[in-house]
């Protein structure tokens, strides 16, 4: 058993998606199953990641035997665990989706790109190193706009055009936030950099340009117009893949630096970032209810919740655990109903041959599991009691309660208000006769049972708060141990 | 004096040629300019003592994008039915500004103006003296196999970076590939001037990539400019008409994508198993196994420089007929 | 102060001066020389901040950094000017479909 | 010695002020690529000078590089641009 826990389960979770892709593009009649093994793979690996981080705390690993500062080190705390499982259990729903959703000749062109992402994500989330962040962030930022452009159809590649000009623009605003980090404390490790560092000139500037560079990213209001267009024309699956993970990226990238370097002082900067994040709750569920497609429904929805990730910063007094524990705890609620959603509204598609509110035409007798999928996940995203939605608001308003911001409070309940309200417009025609009565194609049962799993997942995270605060928690006690050491190899 | 003069006026240089490239009314005009730009990025990165990136700019940043550029924007030509002749030969309409009120652009003017000053006094703030990391780099130059620091740094110290960077390559491609494929385009008849000129420069290019590479370990160079200086010389037999045959198209273009990525996934696992630690190579096989990866690392990134090329330069089925129809 | 500032300087002119383009101009093309000309200017304050204590020592780290940020930008480069030809063929025009107005 | 290079290398910038004007003016797309060509044989004897002045050789191989690629653009042009607009005036005439 010991042989199995000194594996080193984070380097193998970016090495096998990388060697799947690469093999993907080597012999492109595997892509399907050397894709299906590398997510599955990608999975255990995490598992494995998971269970050596119980047993020995924190994960750190040297590439390259240099160790930080010289070298870059992998690192994974209880957070970086969280958003791994996350990437992984969401990813693998996806897939499974995907195996039945892409025609052979599409599938050639996703699973290569998707196995990048994958790898792309997971060394990100594993990143200690300011830089291969960049690198990482660049590698995440171009598959998701090849995976945006995938259908070819003239709406796709406006929403891929404008999604590459604004994640260009985001990481060469990060960029040079890293460029003025390293030359304030000569280093891009995090570690490091959080000793290092004194509030000045410099260090203000690069943390301006970096939230700037990821909240565009990460698609905060108003850095949001890229969103929707992309999201709401990519592949159903793609658009899971991007809302579910690729903007918890950035906004994992933004929450690290600002635990670790900027929280200490940065107290006005994290009430303008809640405050944005309130505007995006409002504008984006306004936005969501006034749409007529299904799939620009759920991608405004996606403004709106990431609004709710944001409201973290002004909140975060409480502690960098509890912040850390809420912010990955509604991320992951997040990731899988609206990935739920989105394969959903992908279902429906593929039956109705449109994704017209109006015209969905009693799709709940026709495709009952599809719309029971849409319906959790709309309680989670509604925050409904017992969904990991209403966990992750609830202490969200606990917090903003006991902190005597009622303006976010506010907020926080119109959103619900205005999330029930876009999702029961959409069930509301799902249970009632179109006035037009069109074909209906039918939906293989794996992709549909892909979105009810995924919307169970989100349901049943709800009982799980606990362990995902025991996940943070086993940090901070290691961390308390250790502190002040750098570990190397 | 004579420096401080030569540096202020590149600077300036570089400002003005900016502004007019992103501003000027006609795309090939703008295009040409960029090119200008680039090659006054390389006069500017010798200035600042960093012959490796110079080499790497002269390769990339003014050779092969401005050919991608300029490639583009043929095809943009042909596909939009522009007037592609004359004085102004890419007027774009839309190229001005949309009119703003005088009052929004004034103060997009005075915020642009403001984060210059801002991003300028963070600068000056800075400490006035930070070696960065070029001490820890010193010290363990001995053991990273090469004598050259970049190399080192890119190969071994972070060596990571580079192995994520060979995926964005690849990813590159596939996302170009993933837009419409590789579909061959017949030729317009190349001049036969250009068939000779490639036909001597090419092992020139080819001479140049290796004795880049080579010295790489040493001095200014190696696989990102050797790769680049190899991509360019496909770039230009591409040009001057040649198109690899089909067979070559399939696994061994795809061998060749995937050589550089390929040999890091499995250095990584090799030394993950062996050493217990990812990335780590023996002092004593270092420098062997850098100018391996470095050699494979090369060929992978000037194919697929030529393939980005290829694919940006000669497009899509739909829009090949326009040569055949004279 | 060294020489290397007015380098660092110019570099945060490059970086402002093509997000003024990036923002203002429709035609991707545009867009796409901006955003090439915004990562000259951080590779720019990137390497020559290095500089800044004078001619004695060189951090080879920014070096190999900007070396491999050169290499994206030519990726993302060939990328974007892909889409965009594709965008072209398709609507017959190399500007985005917006309705938001950049 | 370095003085006179660095004076070399000051008038050679200067130069290509000229070379700007051409840029700009046009008339035609073969003027402006052909200053731009220029531009990069200037760029690479004030790189030798630099060579000179600094004393380190590998500029010599920035040059070599430079001389070598700014065939590429020059290809590129004649191959991409200049054929379509000889075609089209062709066409019109």
């Amino acid at each position: 058993m010991s042989s199995l826990l000194a594996i080193d389960w984070g380097v193998i979770a970016i090495l096998l998606p990388l060697a799947g892709g690469t093999a993907c593009v080597l012999w492109p009649a595997l892509s399907k199953p050397a894709g299906l093994i590398s997510v599955t793979g990608v999975v255990l690996a995490i598992a494995g990641l998971g269970w050596r981080i119980m047993e020995n705390g924190i994960y750190r690993h040297a590439v390259g035997g240099w160790g930080a500062p010289l070298g870059i080190d992998l690192f994974a705390d209880g957070l970086s665990l969280i958003m791994l499982i996350m990437t992984a259990l969401v990813g693998l729903g996806i897939s499974f989706y995907a195996r039945r959703y892409f025609s052979p000749r599409d599938a050639v062109r996703f699973w290569p790109i998707w196995l990048f992402l994958l790898a792309a994500l997971n060394a990100l989330f594993l990143s200690a190193d300011i830089f291969n962040l960049y690198v990482t962030l660049e590698m995440t930022g171009l598959a998701a706009v090849a995976l945006t452009a995938l259908t070819g159809r003239i709406d796709a590649l406006g929403g891929a055009m404008r999604y590459l000009l604004a994640t260009l623009l985001g990481s060469l605003a990060y960029l040079l936030g890293v460029a003025l980090l390293y030359h304030d404390a000569g280093s891009v490790d995090i570690a490091t950099l959080a000793q290092r560092i004194q509030p000045n000139a410099a260090v203000w500037t690069a943390l301006g340009l970096m939230s700037a560079g990821l909240a565009l990213k990460t698609a905060l209001f108003p850095l949001s117009f890229w969103l929707p267009p992309a999201h709401a024309s990519a592949p159903a699956p793609v658009s899971a893949l991007l809302s579910a993970l690729v903007v918890k990226a950035s906004f994992y990238i933004l929450l690290r630096l600002w635990l670790e370097l900027f929280g200490d002082f940065a107290q006005g900067a994290s009430m303008l970032l809640g405050l944005l994040g309130a505007a995006a709750i409002l504008w984006g569920s306004l936005q969501a209810l006034r749409q007529t497609r299904i799939k620009l429904l759920v991608a405004y929805s996606t403004v709106a919740q990431i609004g709710y990730l944001f409201l973290i910063y002004p909140l975060a007094s409480a502690g960098n655990g509890i912040a850390a524990g809420m912010a990955a705890y509604l991320a992951f609620s997040h990731a899988l109903a609206k990935s739920a959603m989105f394969l959903a509204a992908g279902n429906l598609m593929l039956f109705g041959g449109h994704d017209r509110i109006a015209d969905l035409d009693r799709a709940v007798q026709r495709l009952p599991l599809t719309v029971a999928a849409f319906a959790l996940a709309g309680v989670s995203i509604m925050g409904l009691p017992p969904s990991s939605g209403f966990v992750g608001k609830w202490l969200l308003l606990d917090a903003a309660m006991s902190q005597g911001r009622w303006d976010l409070a506010v907020v926080m309940i119109i959103g619900g208000l205005l999330a029930a309200g876009y999702i029961f417009k959409v069930l509301g025609y799902a249970f009632t006769q179109a006035e037009v009565p069109h074909d209906a194609r039918a939906v293989p049962a794996g992709m549909e049972w892909a979105a009810l799993l995924l919307a169970i997942g989100a349901i049943l995270l709800g009982f799980m708060a606990s362990e995902i605060f025991a996940l943070i928690a086993v940090d901070l006690v290691v961390n308390a141990d250790e502190a002040g050491t750098v570990w190397t190899a | 004096m004579l420096q401080w003069a030569f540096d202020t006026m590149l600077g300036f240089g570089l400002l003005w040629l900016a502004w007019r490239a992103l501003n000027s009314s006609d795309l090939f005009k703008a295009i040409v300019l960029f090119i200008a730009f680039g090659l006054l990025m390389a006069l500017a990165w010798v200035r600042l003592n960093a012959p490796d990136v110079a080499l790497a700019e002269a390769a990339i940043g003014a050779g092969l994008t401005g050919a991608l550029l300029l490639a583009a924007l043929a095809r943009l030509g042909a596909m939009t039915d522009q007037n592609v002749s004359g004085a102004s030969a890419y007027p774009v309409p839309s190229a001005q500004p949309p009119a703003g009120s005088h009052f929004s652009r004034g103060l997009l003017i005075l915020l642009l103006s403001a984060s210059v000053a801002g991003m300028a006094y963070a600068i000056w703030s800075l400490p006035s003296y930070a070696t960065g990391l070029s001490m820890d780099v010193a010290a363990h130059l001995d053991d990273s196999g090469v004598g050259n620091p970049v190399t080192a740094v890119l190969l071994n110290f972070r060596g990571y970076d580079t192995m994520l960077e060979m995926m964005v390559l690849l990813l590159a491609v596939l996302g170009v590939w993933s837009l419409g494929g590789l579909q061959q385009q017949p030729e317009k008849p190349v001049a036969a001037v250009l068939e000779t000129l490639s036909r001597f420069l090419t092992p020139v290019f080819i001479l140049a990539a290796a004795y880049l590479l080579w010295v790489g370990a040493d001095a200014p160079g190696g696989a990102f400019q050797a790769g680049s200086v190899l991509g360019a010389a496909g770039v230009l037999l591409l040009l001057s008409g040649w198109r690899p045959r089909v067979r070559l198209m399939q696994w061994p273009l795809r061998l060749a994508l995937t050589a550089g990525a390929g040999a890091f996934i499995l250095l990584g696992l090799l030394t993950l198993l062996l050493e217990k630690q990812f990335l780590t190579y023996p002092v004593a096989q270092a420098g062997r196994m850098i100018l391996l990866l470095e050699s494979l690392a090369t060929v992978s990134i000037a194919v697929t420089l030529a393939i980005l090329f290829l694919s940006v330069s000669s497009g899509h089925k739909e829009k090949s007929g326009k040569g055949e129809k004279k | 102060m060294t020489n290397a500032f007015l380098y660092a300087l110019a570099g945060s002119g490059l970086f402002v001066l093509g997000l003024h383009a990036l923002v203002m101009h429709a035609h991707v093309l545009r867009k796409i020389l901006a955003i090439n000309v915004m990562g000259s200017g951080v590779f720019l304050i990137l390497v020559a901040l290095a500089r800044r204590s004078g001619e004695t020592t060189t951090d080879p780290v920014p070096h190999a950094m900007v070396i491999t940020g050169i290499v994206v930008a030519v990726s993302a480069t060939a990328l974007a000017l892909a889409l965009m030809l594709k965008l072209a063929e398709k609507s017959g025009q190399a500007v985005l479909p917006d309705k938001h107005g950049d | 010695m370095q003085t006179l290079y660095f004076a070399l290398a000051l008038f050679l910038l200067l130069n290509l002020c000229a070379g700007m004007w051409r840029v700009l003016r046009g008339p035609t797309t073969a003027d402006r690529m052909l200053s731009a060509q220029l531009f990069g044989t200037t760029v690479v004897a004030i790189l030798l000078l630099l060579a000179q002045a600094s004393d380190s050789p590998a500029l010599r191989d920035v040059a070599l590089v430079f001389a070598l690629l700014a065939a590429v653009t020059a290809v590129a042009f004649v191959q991409r641009v200049w054929p379509e607009d000889k075609e089209s005036e062709r066409d019109r005439g």
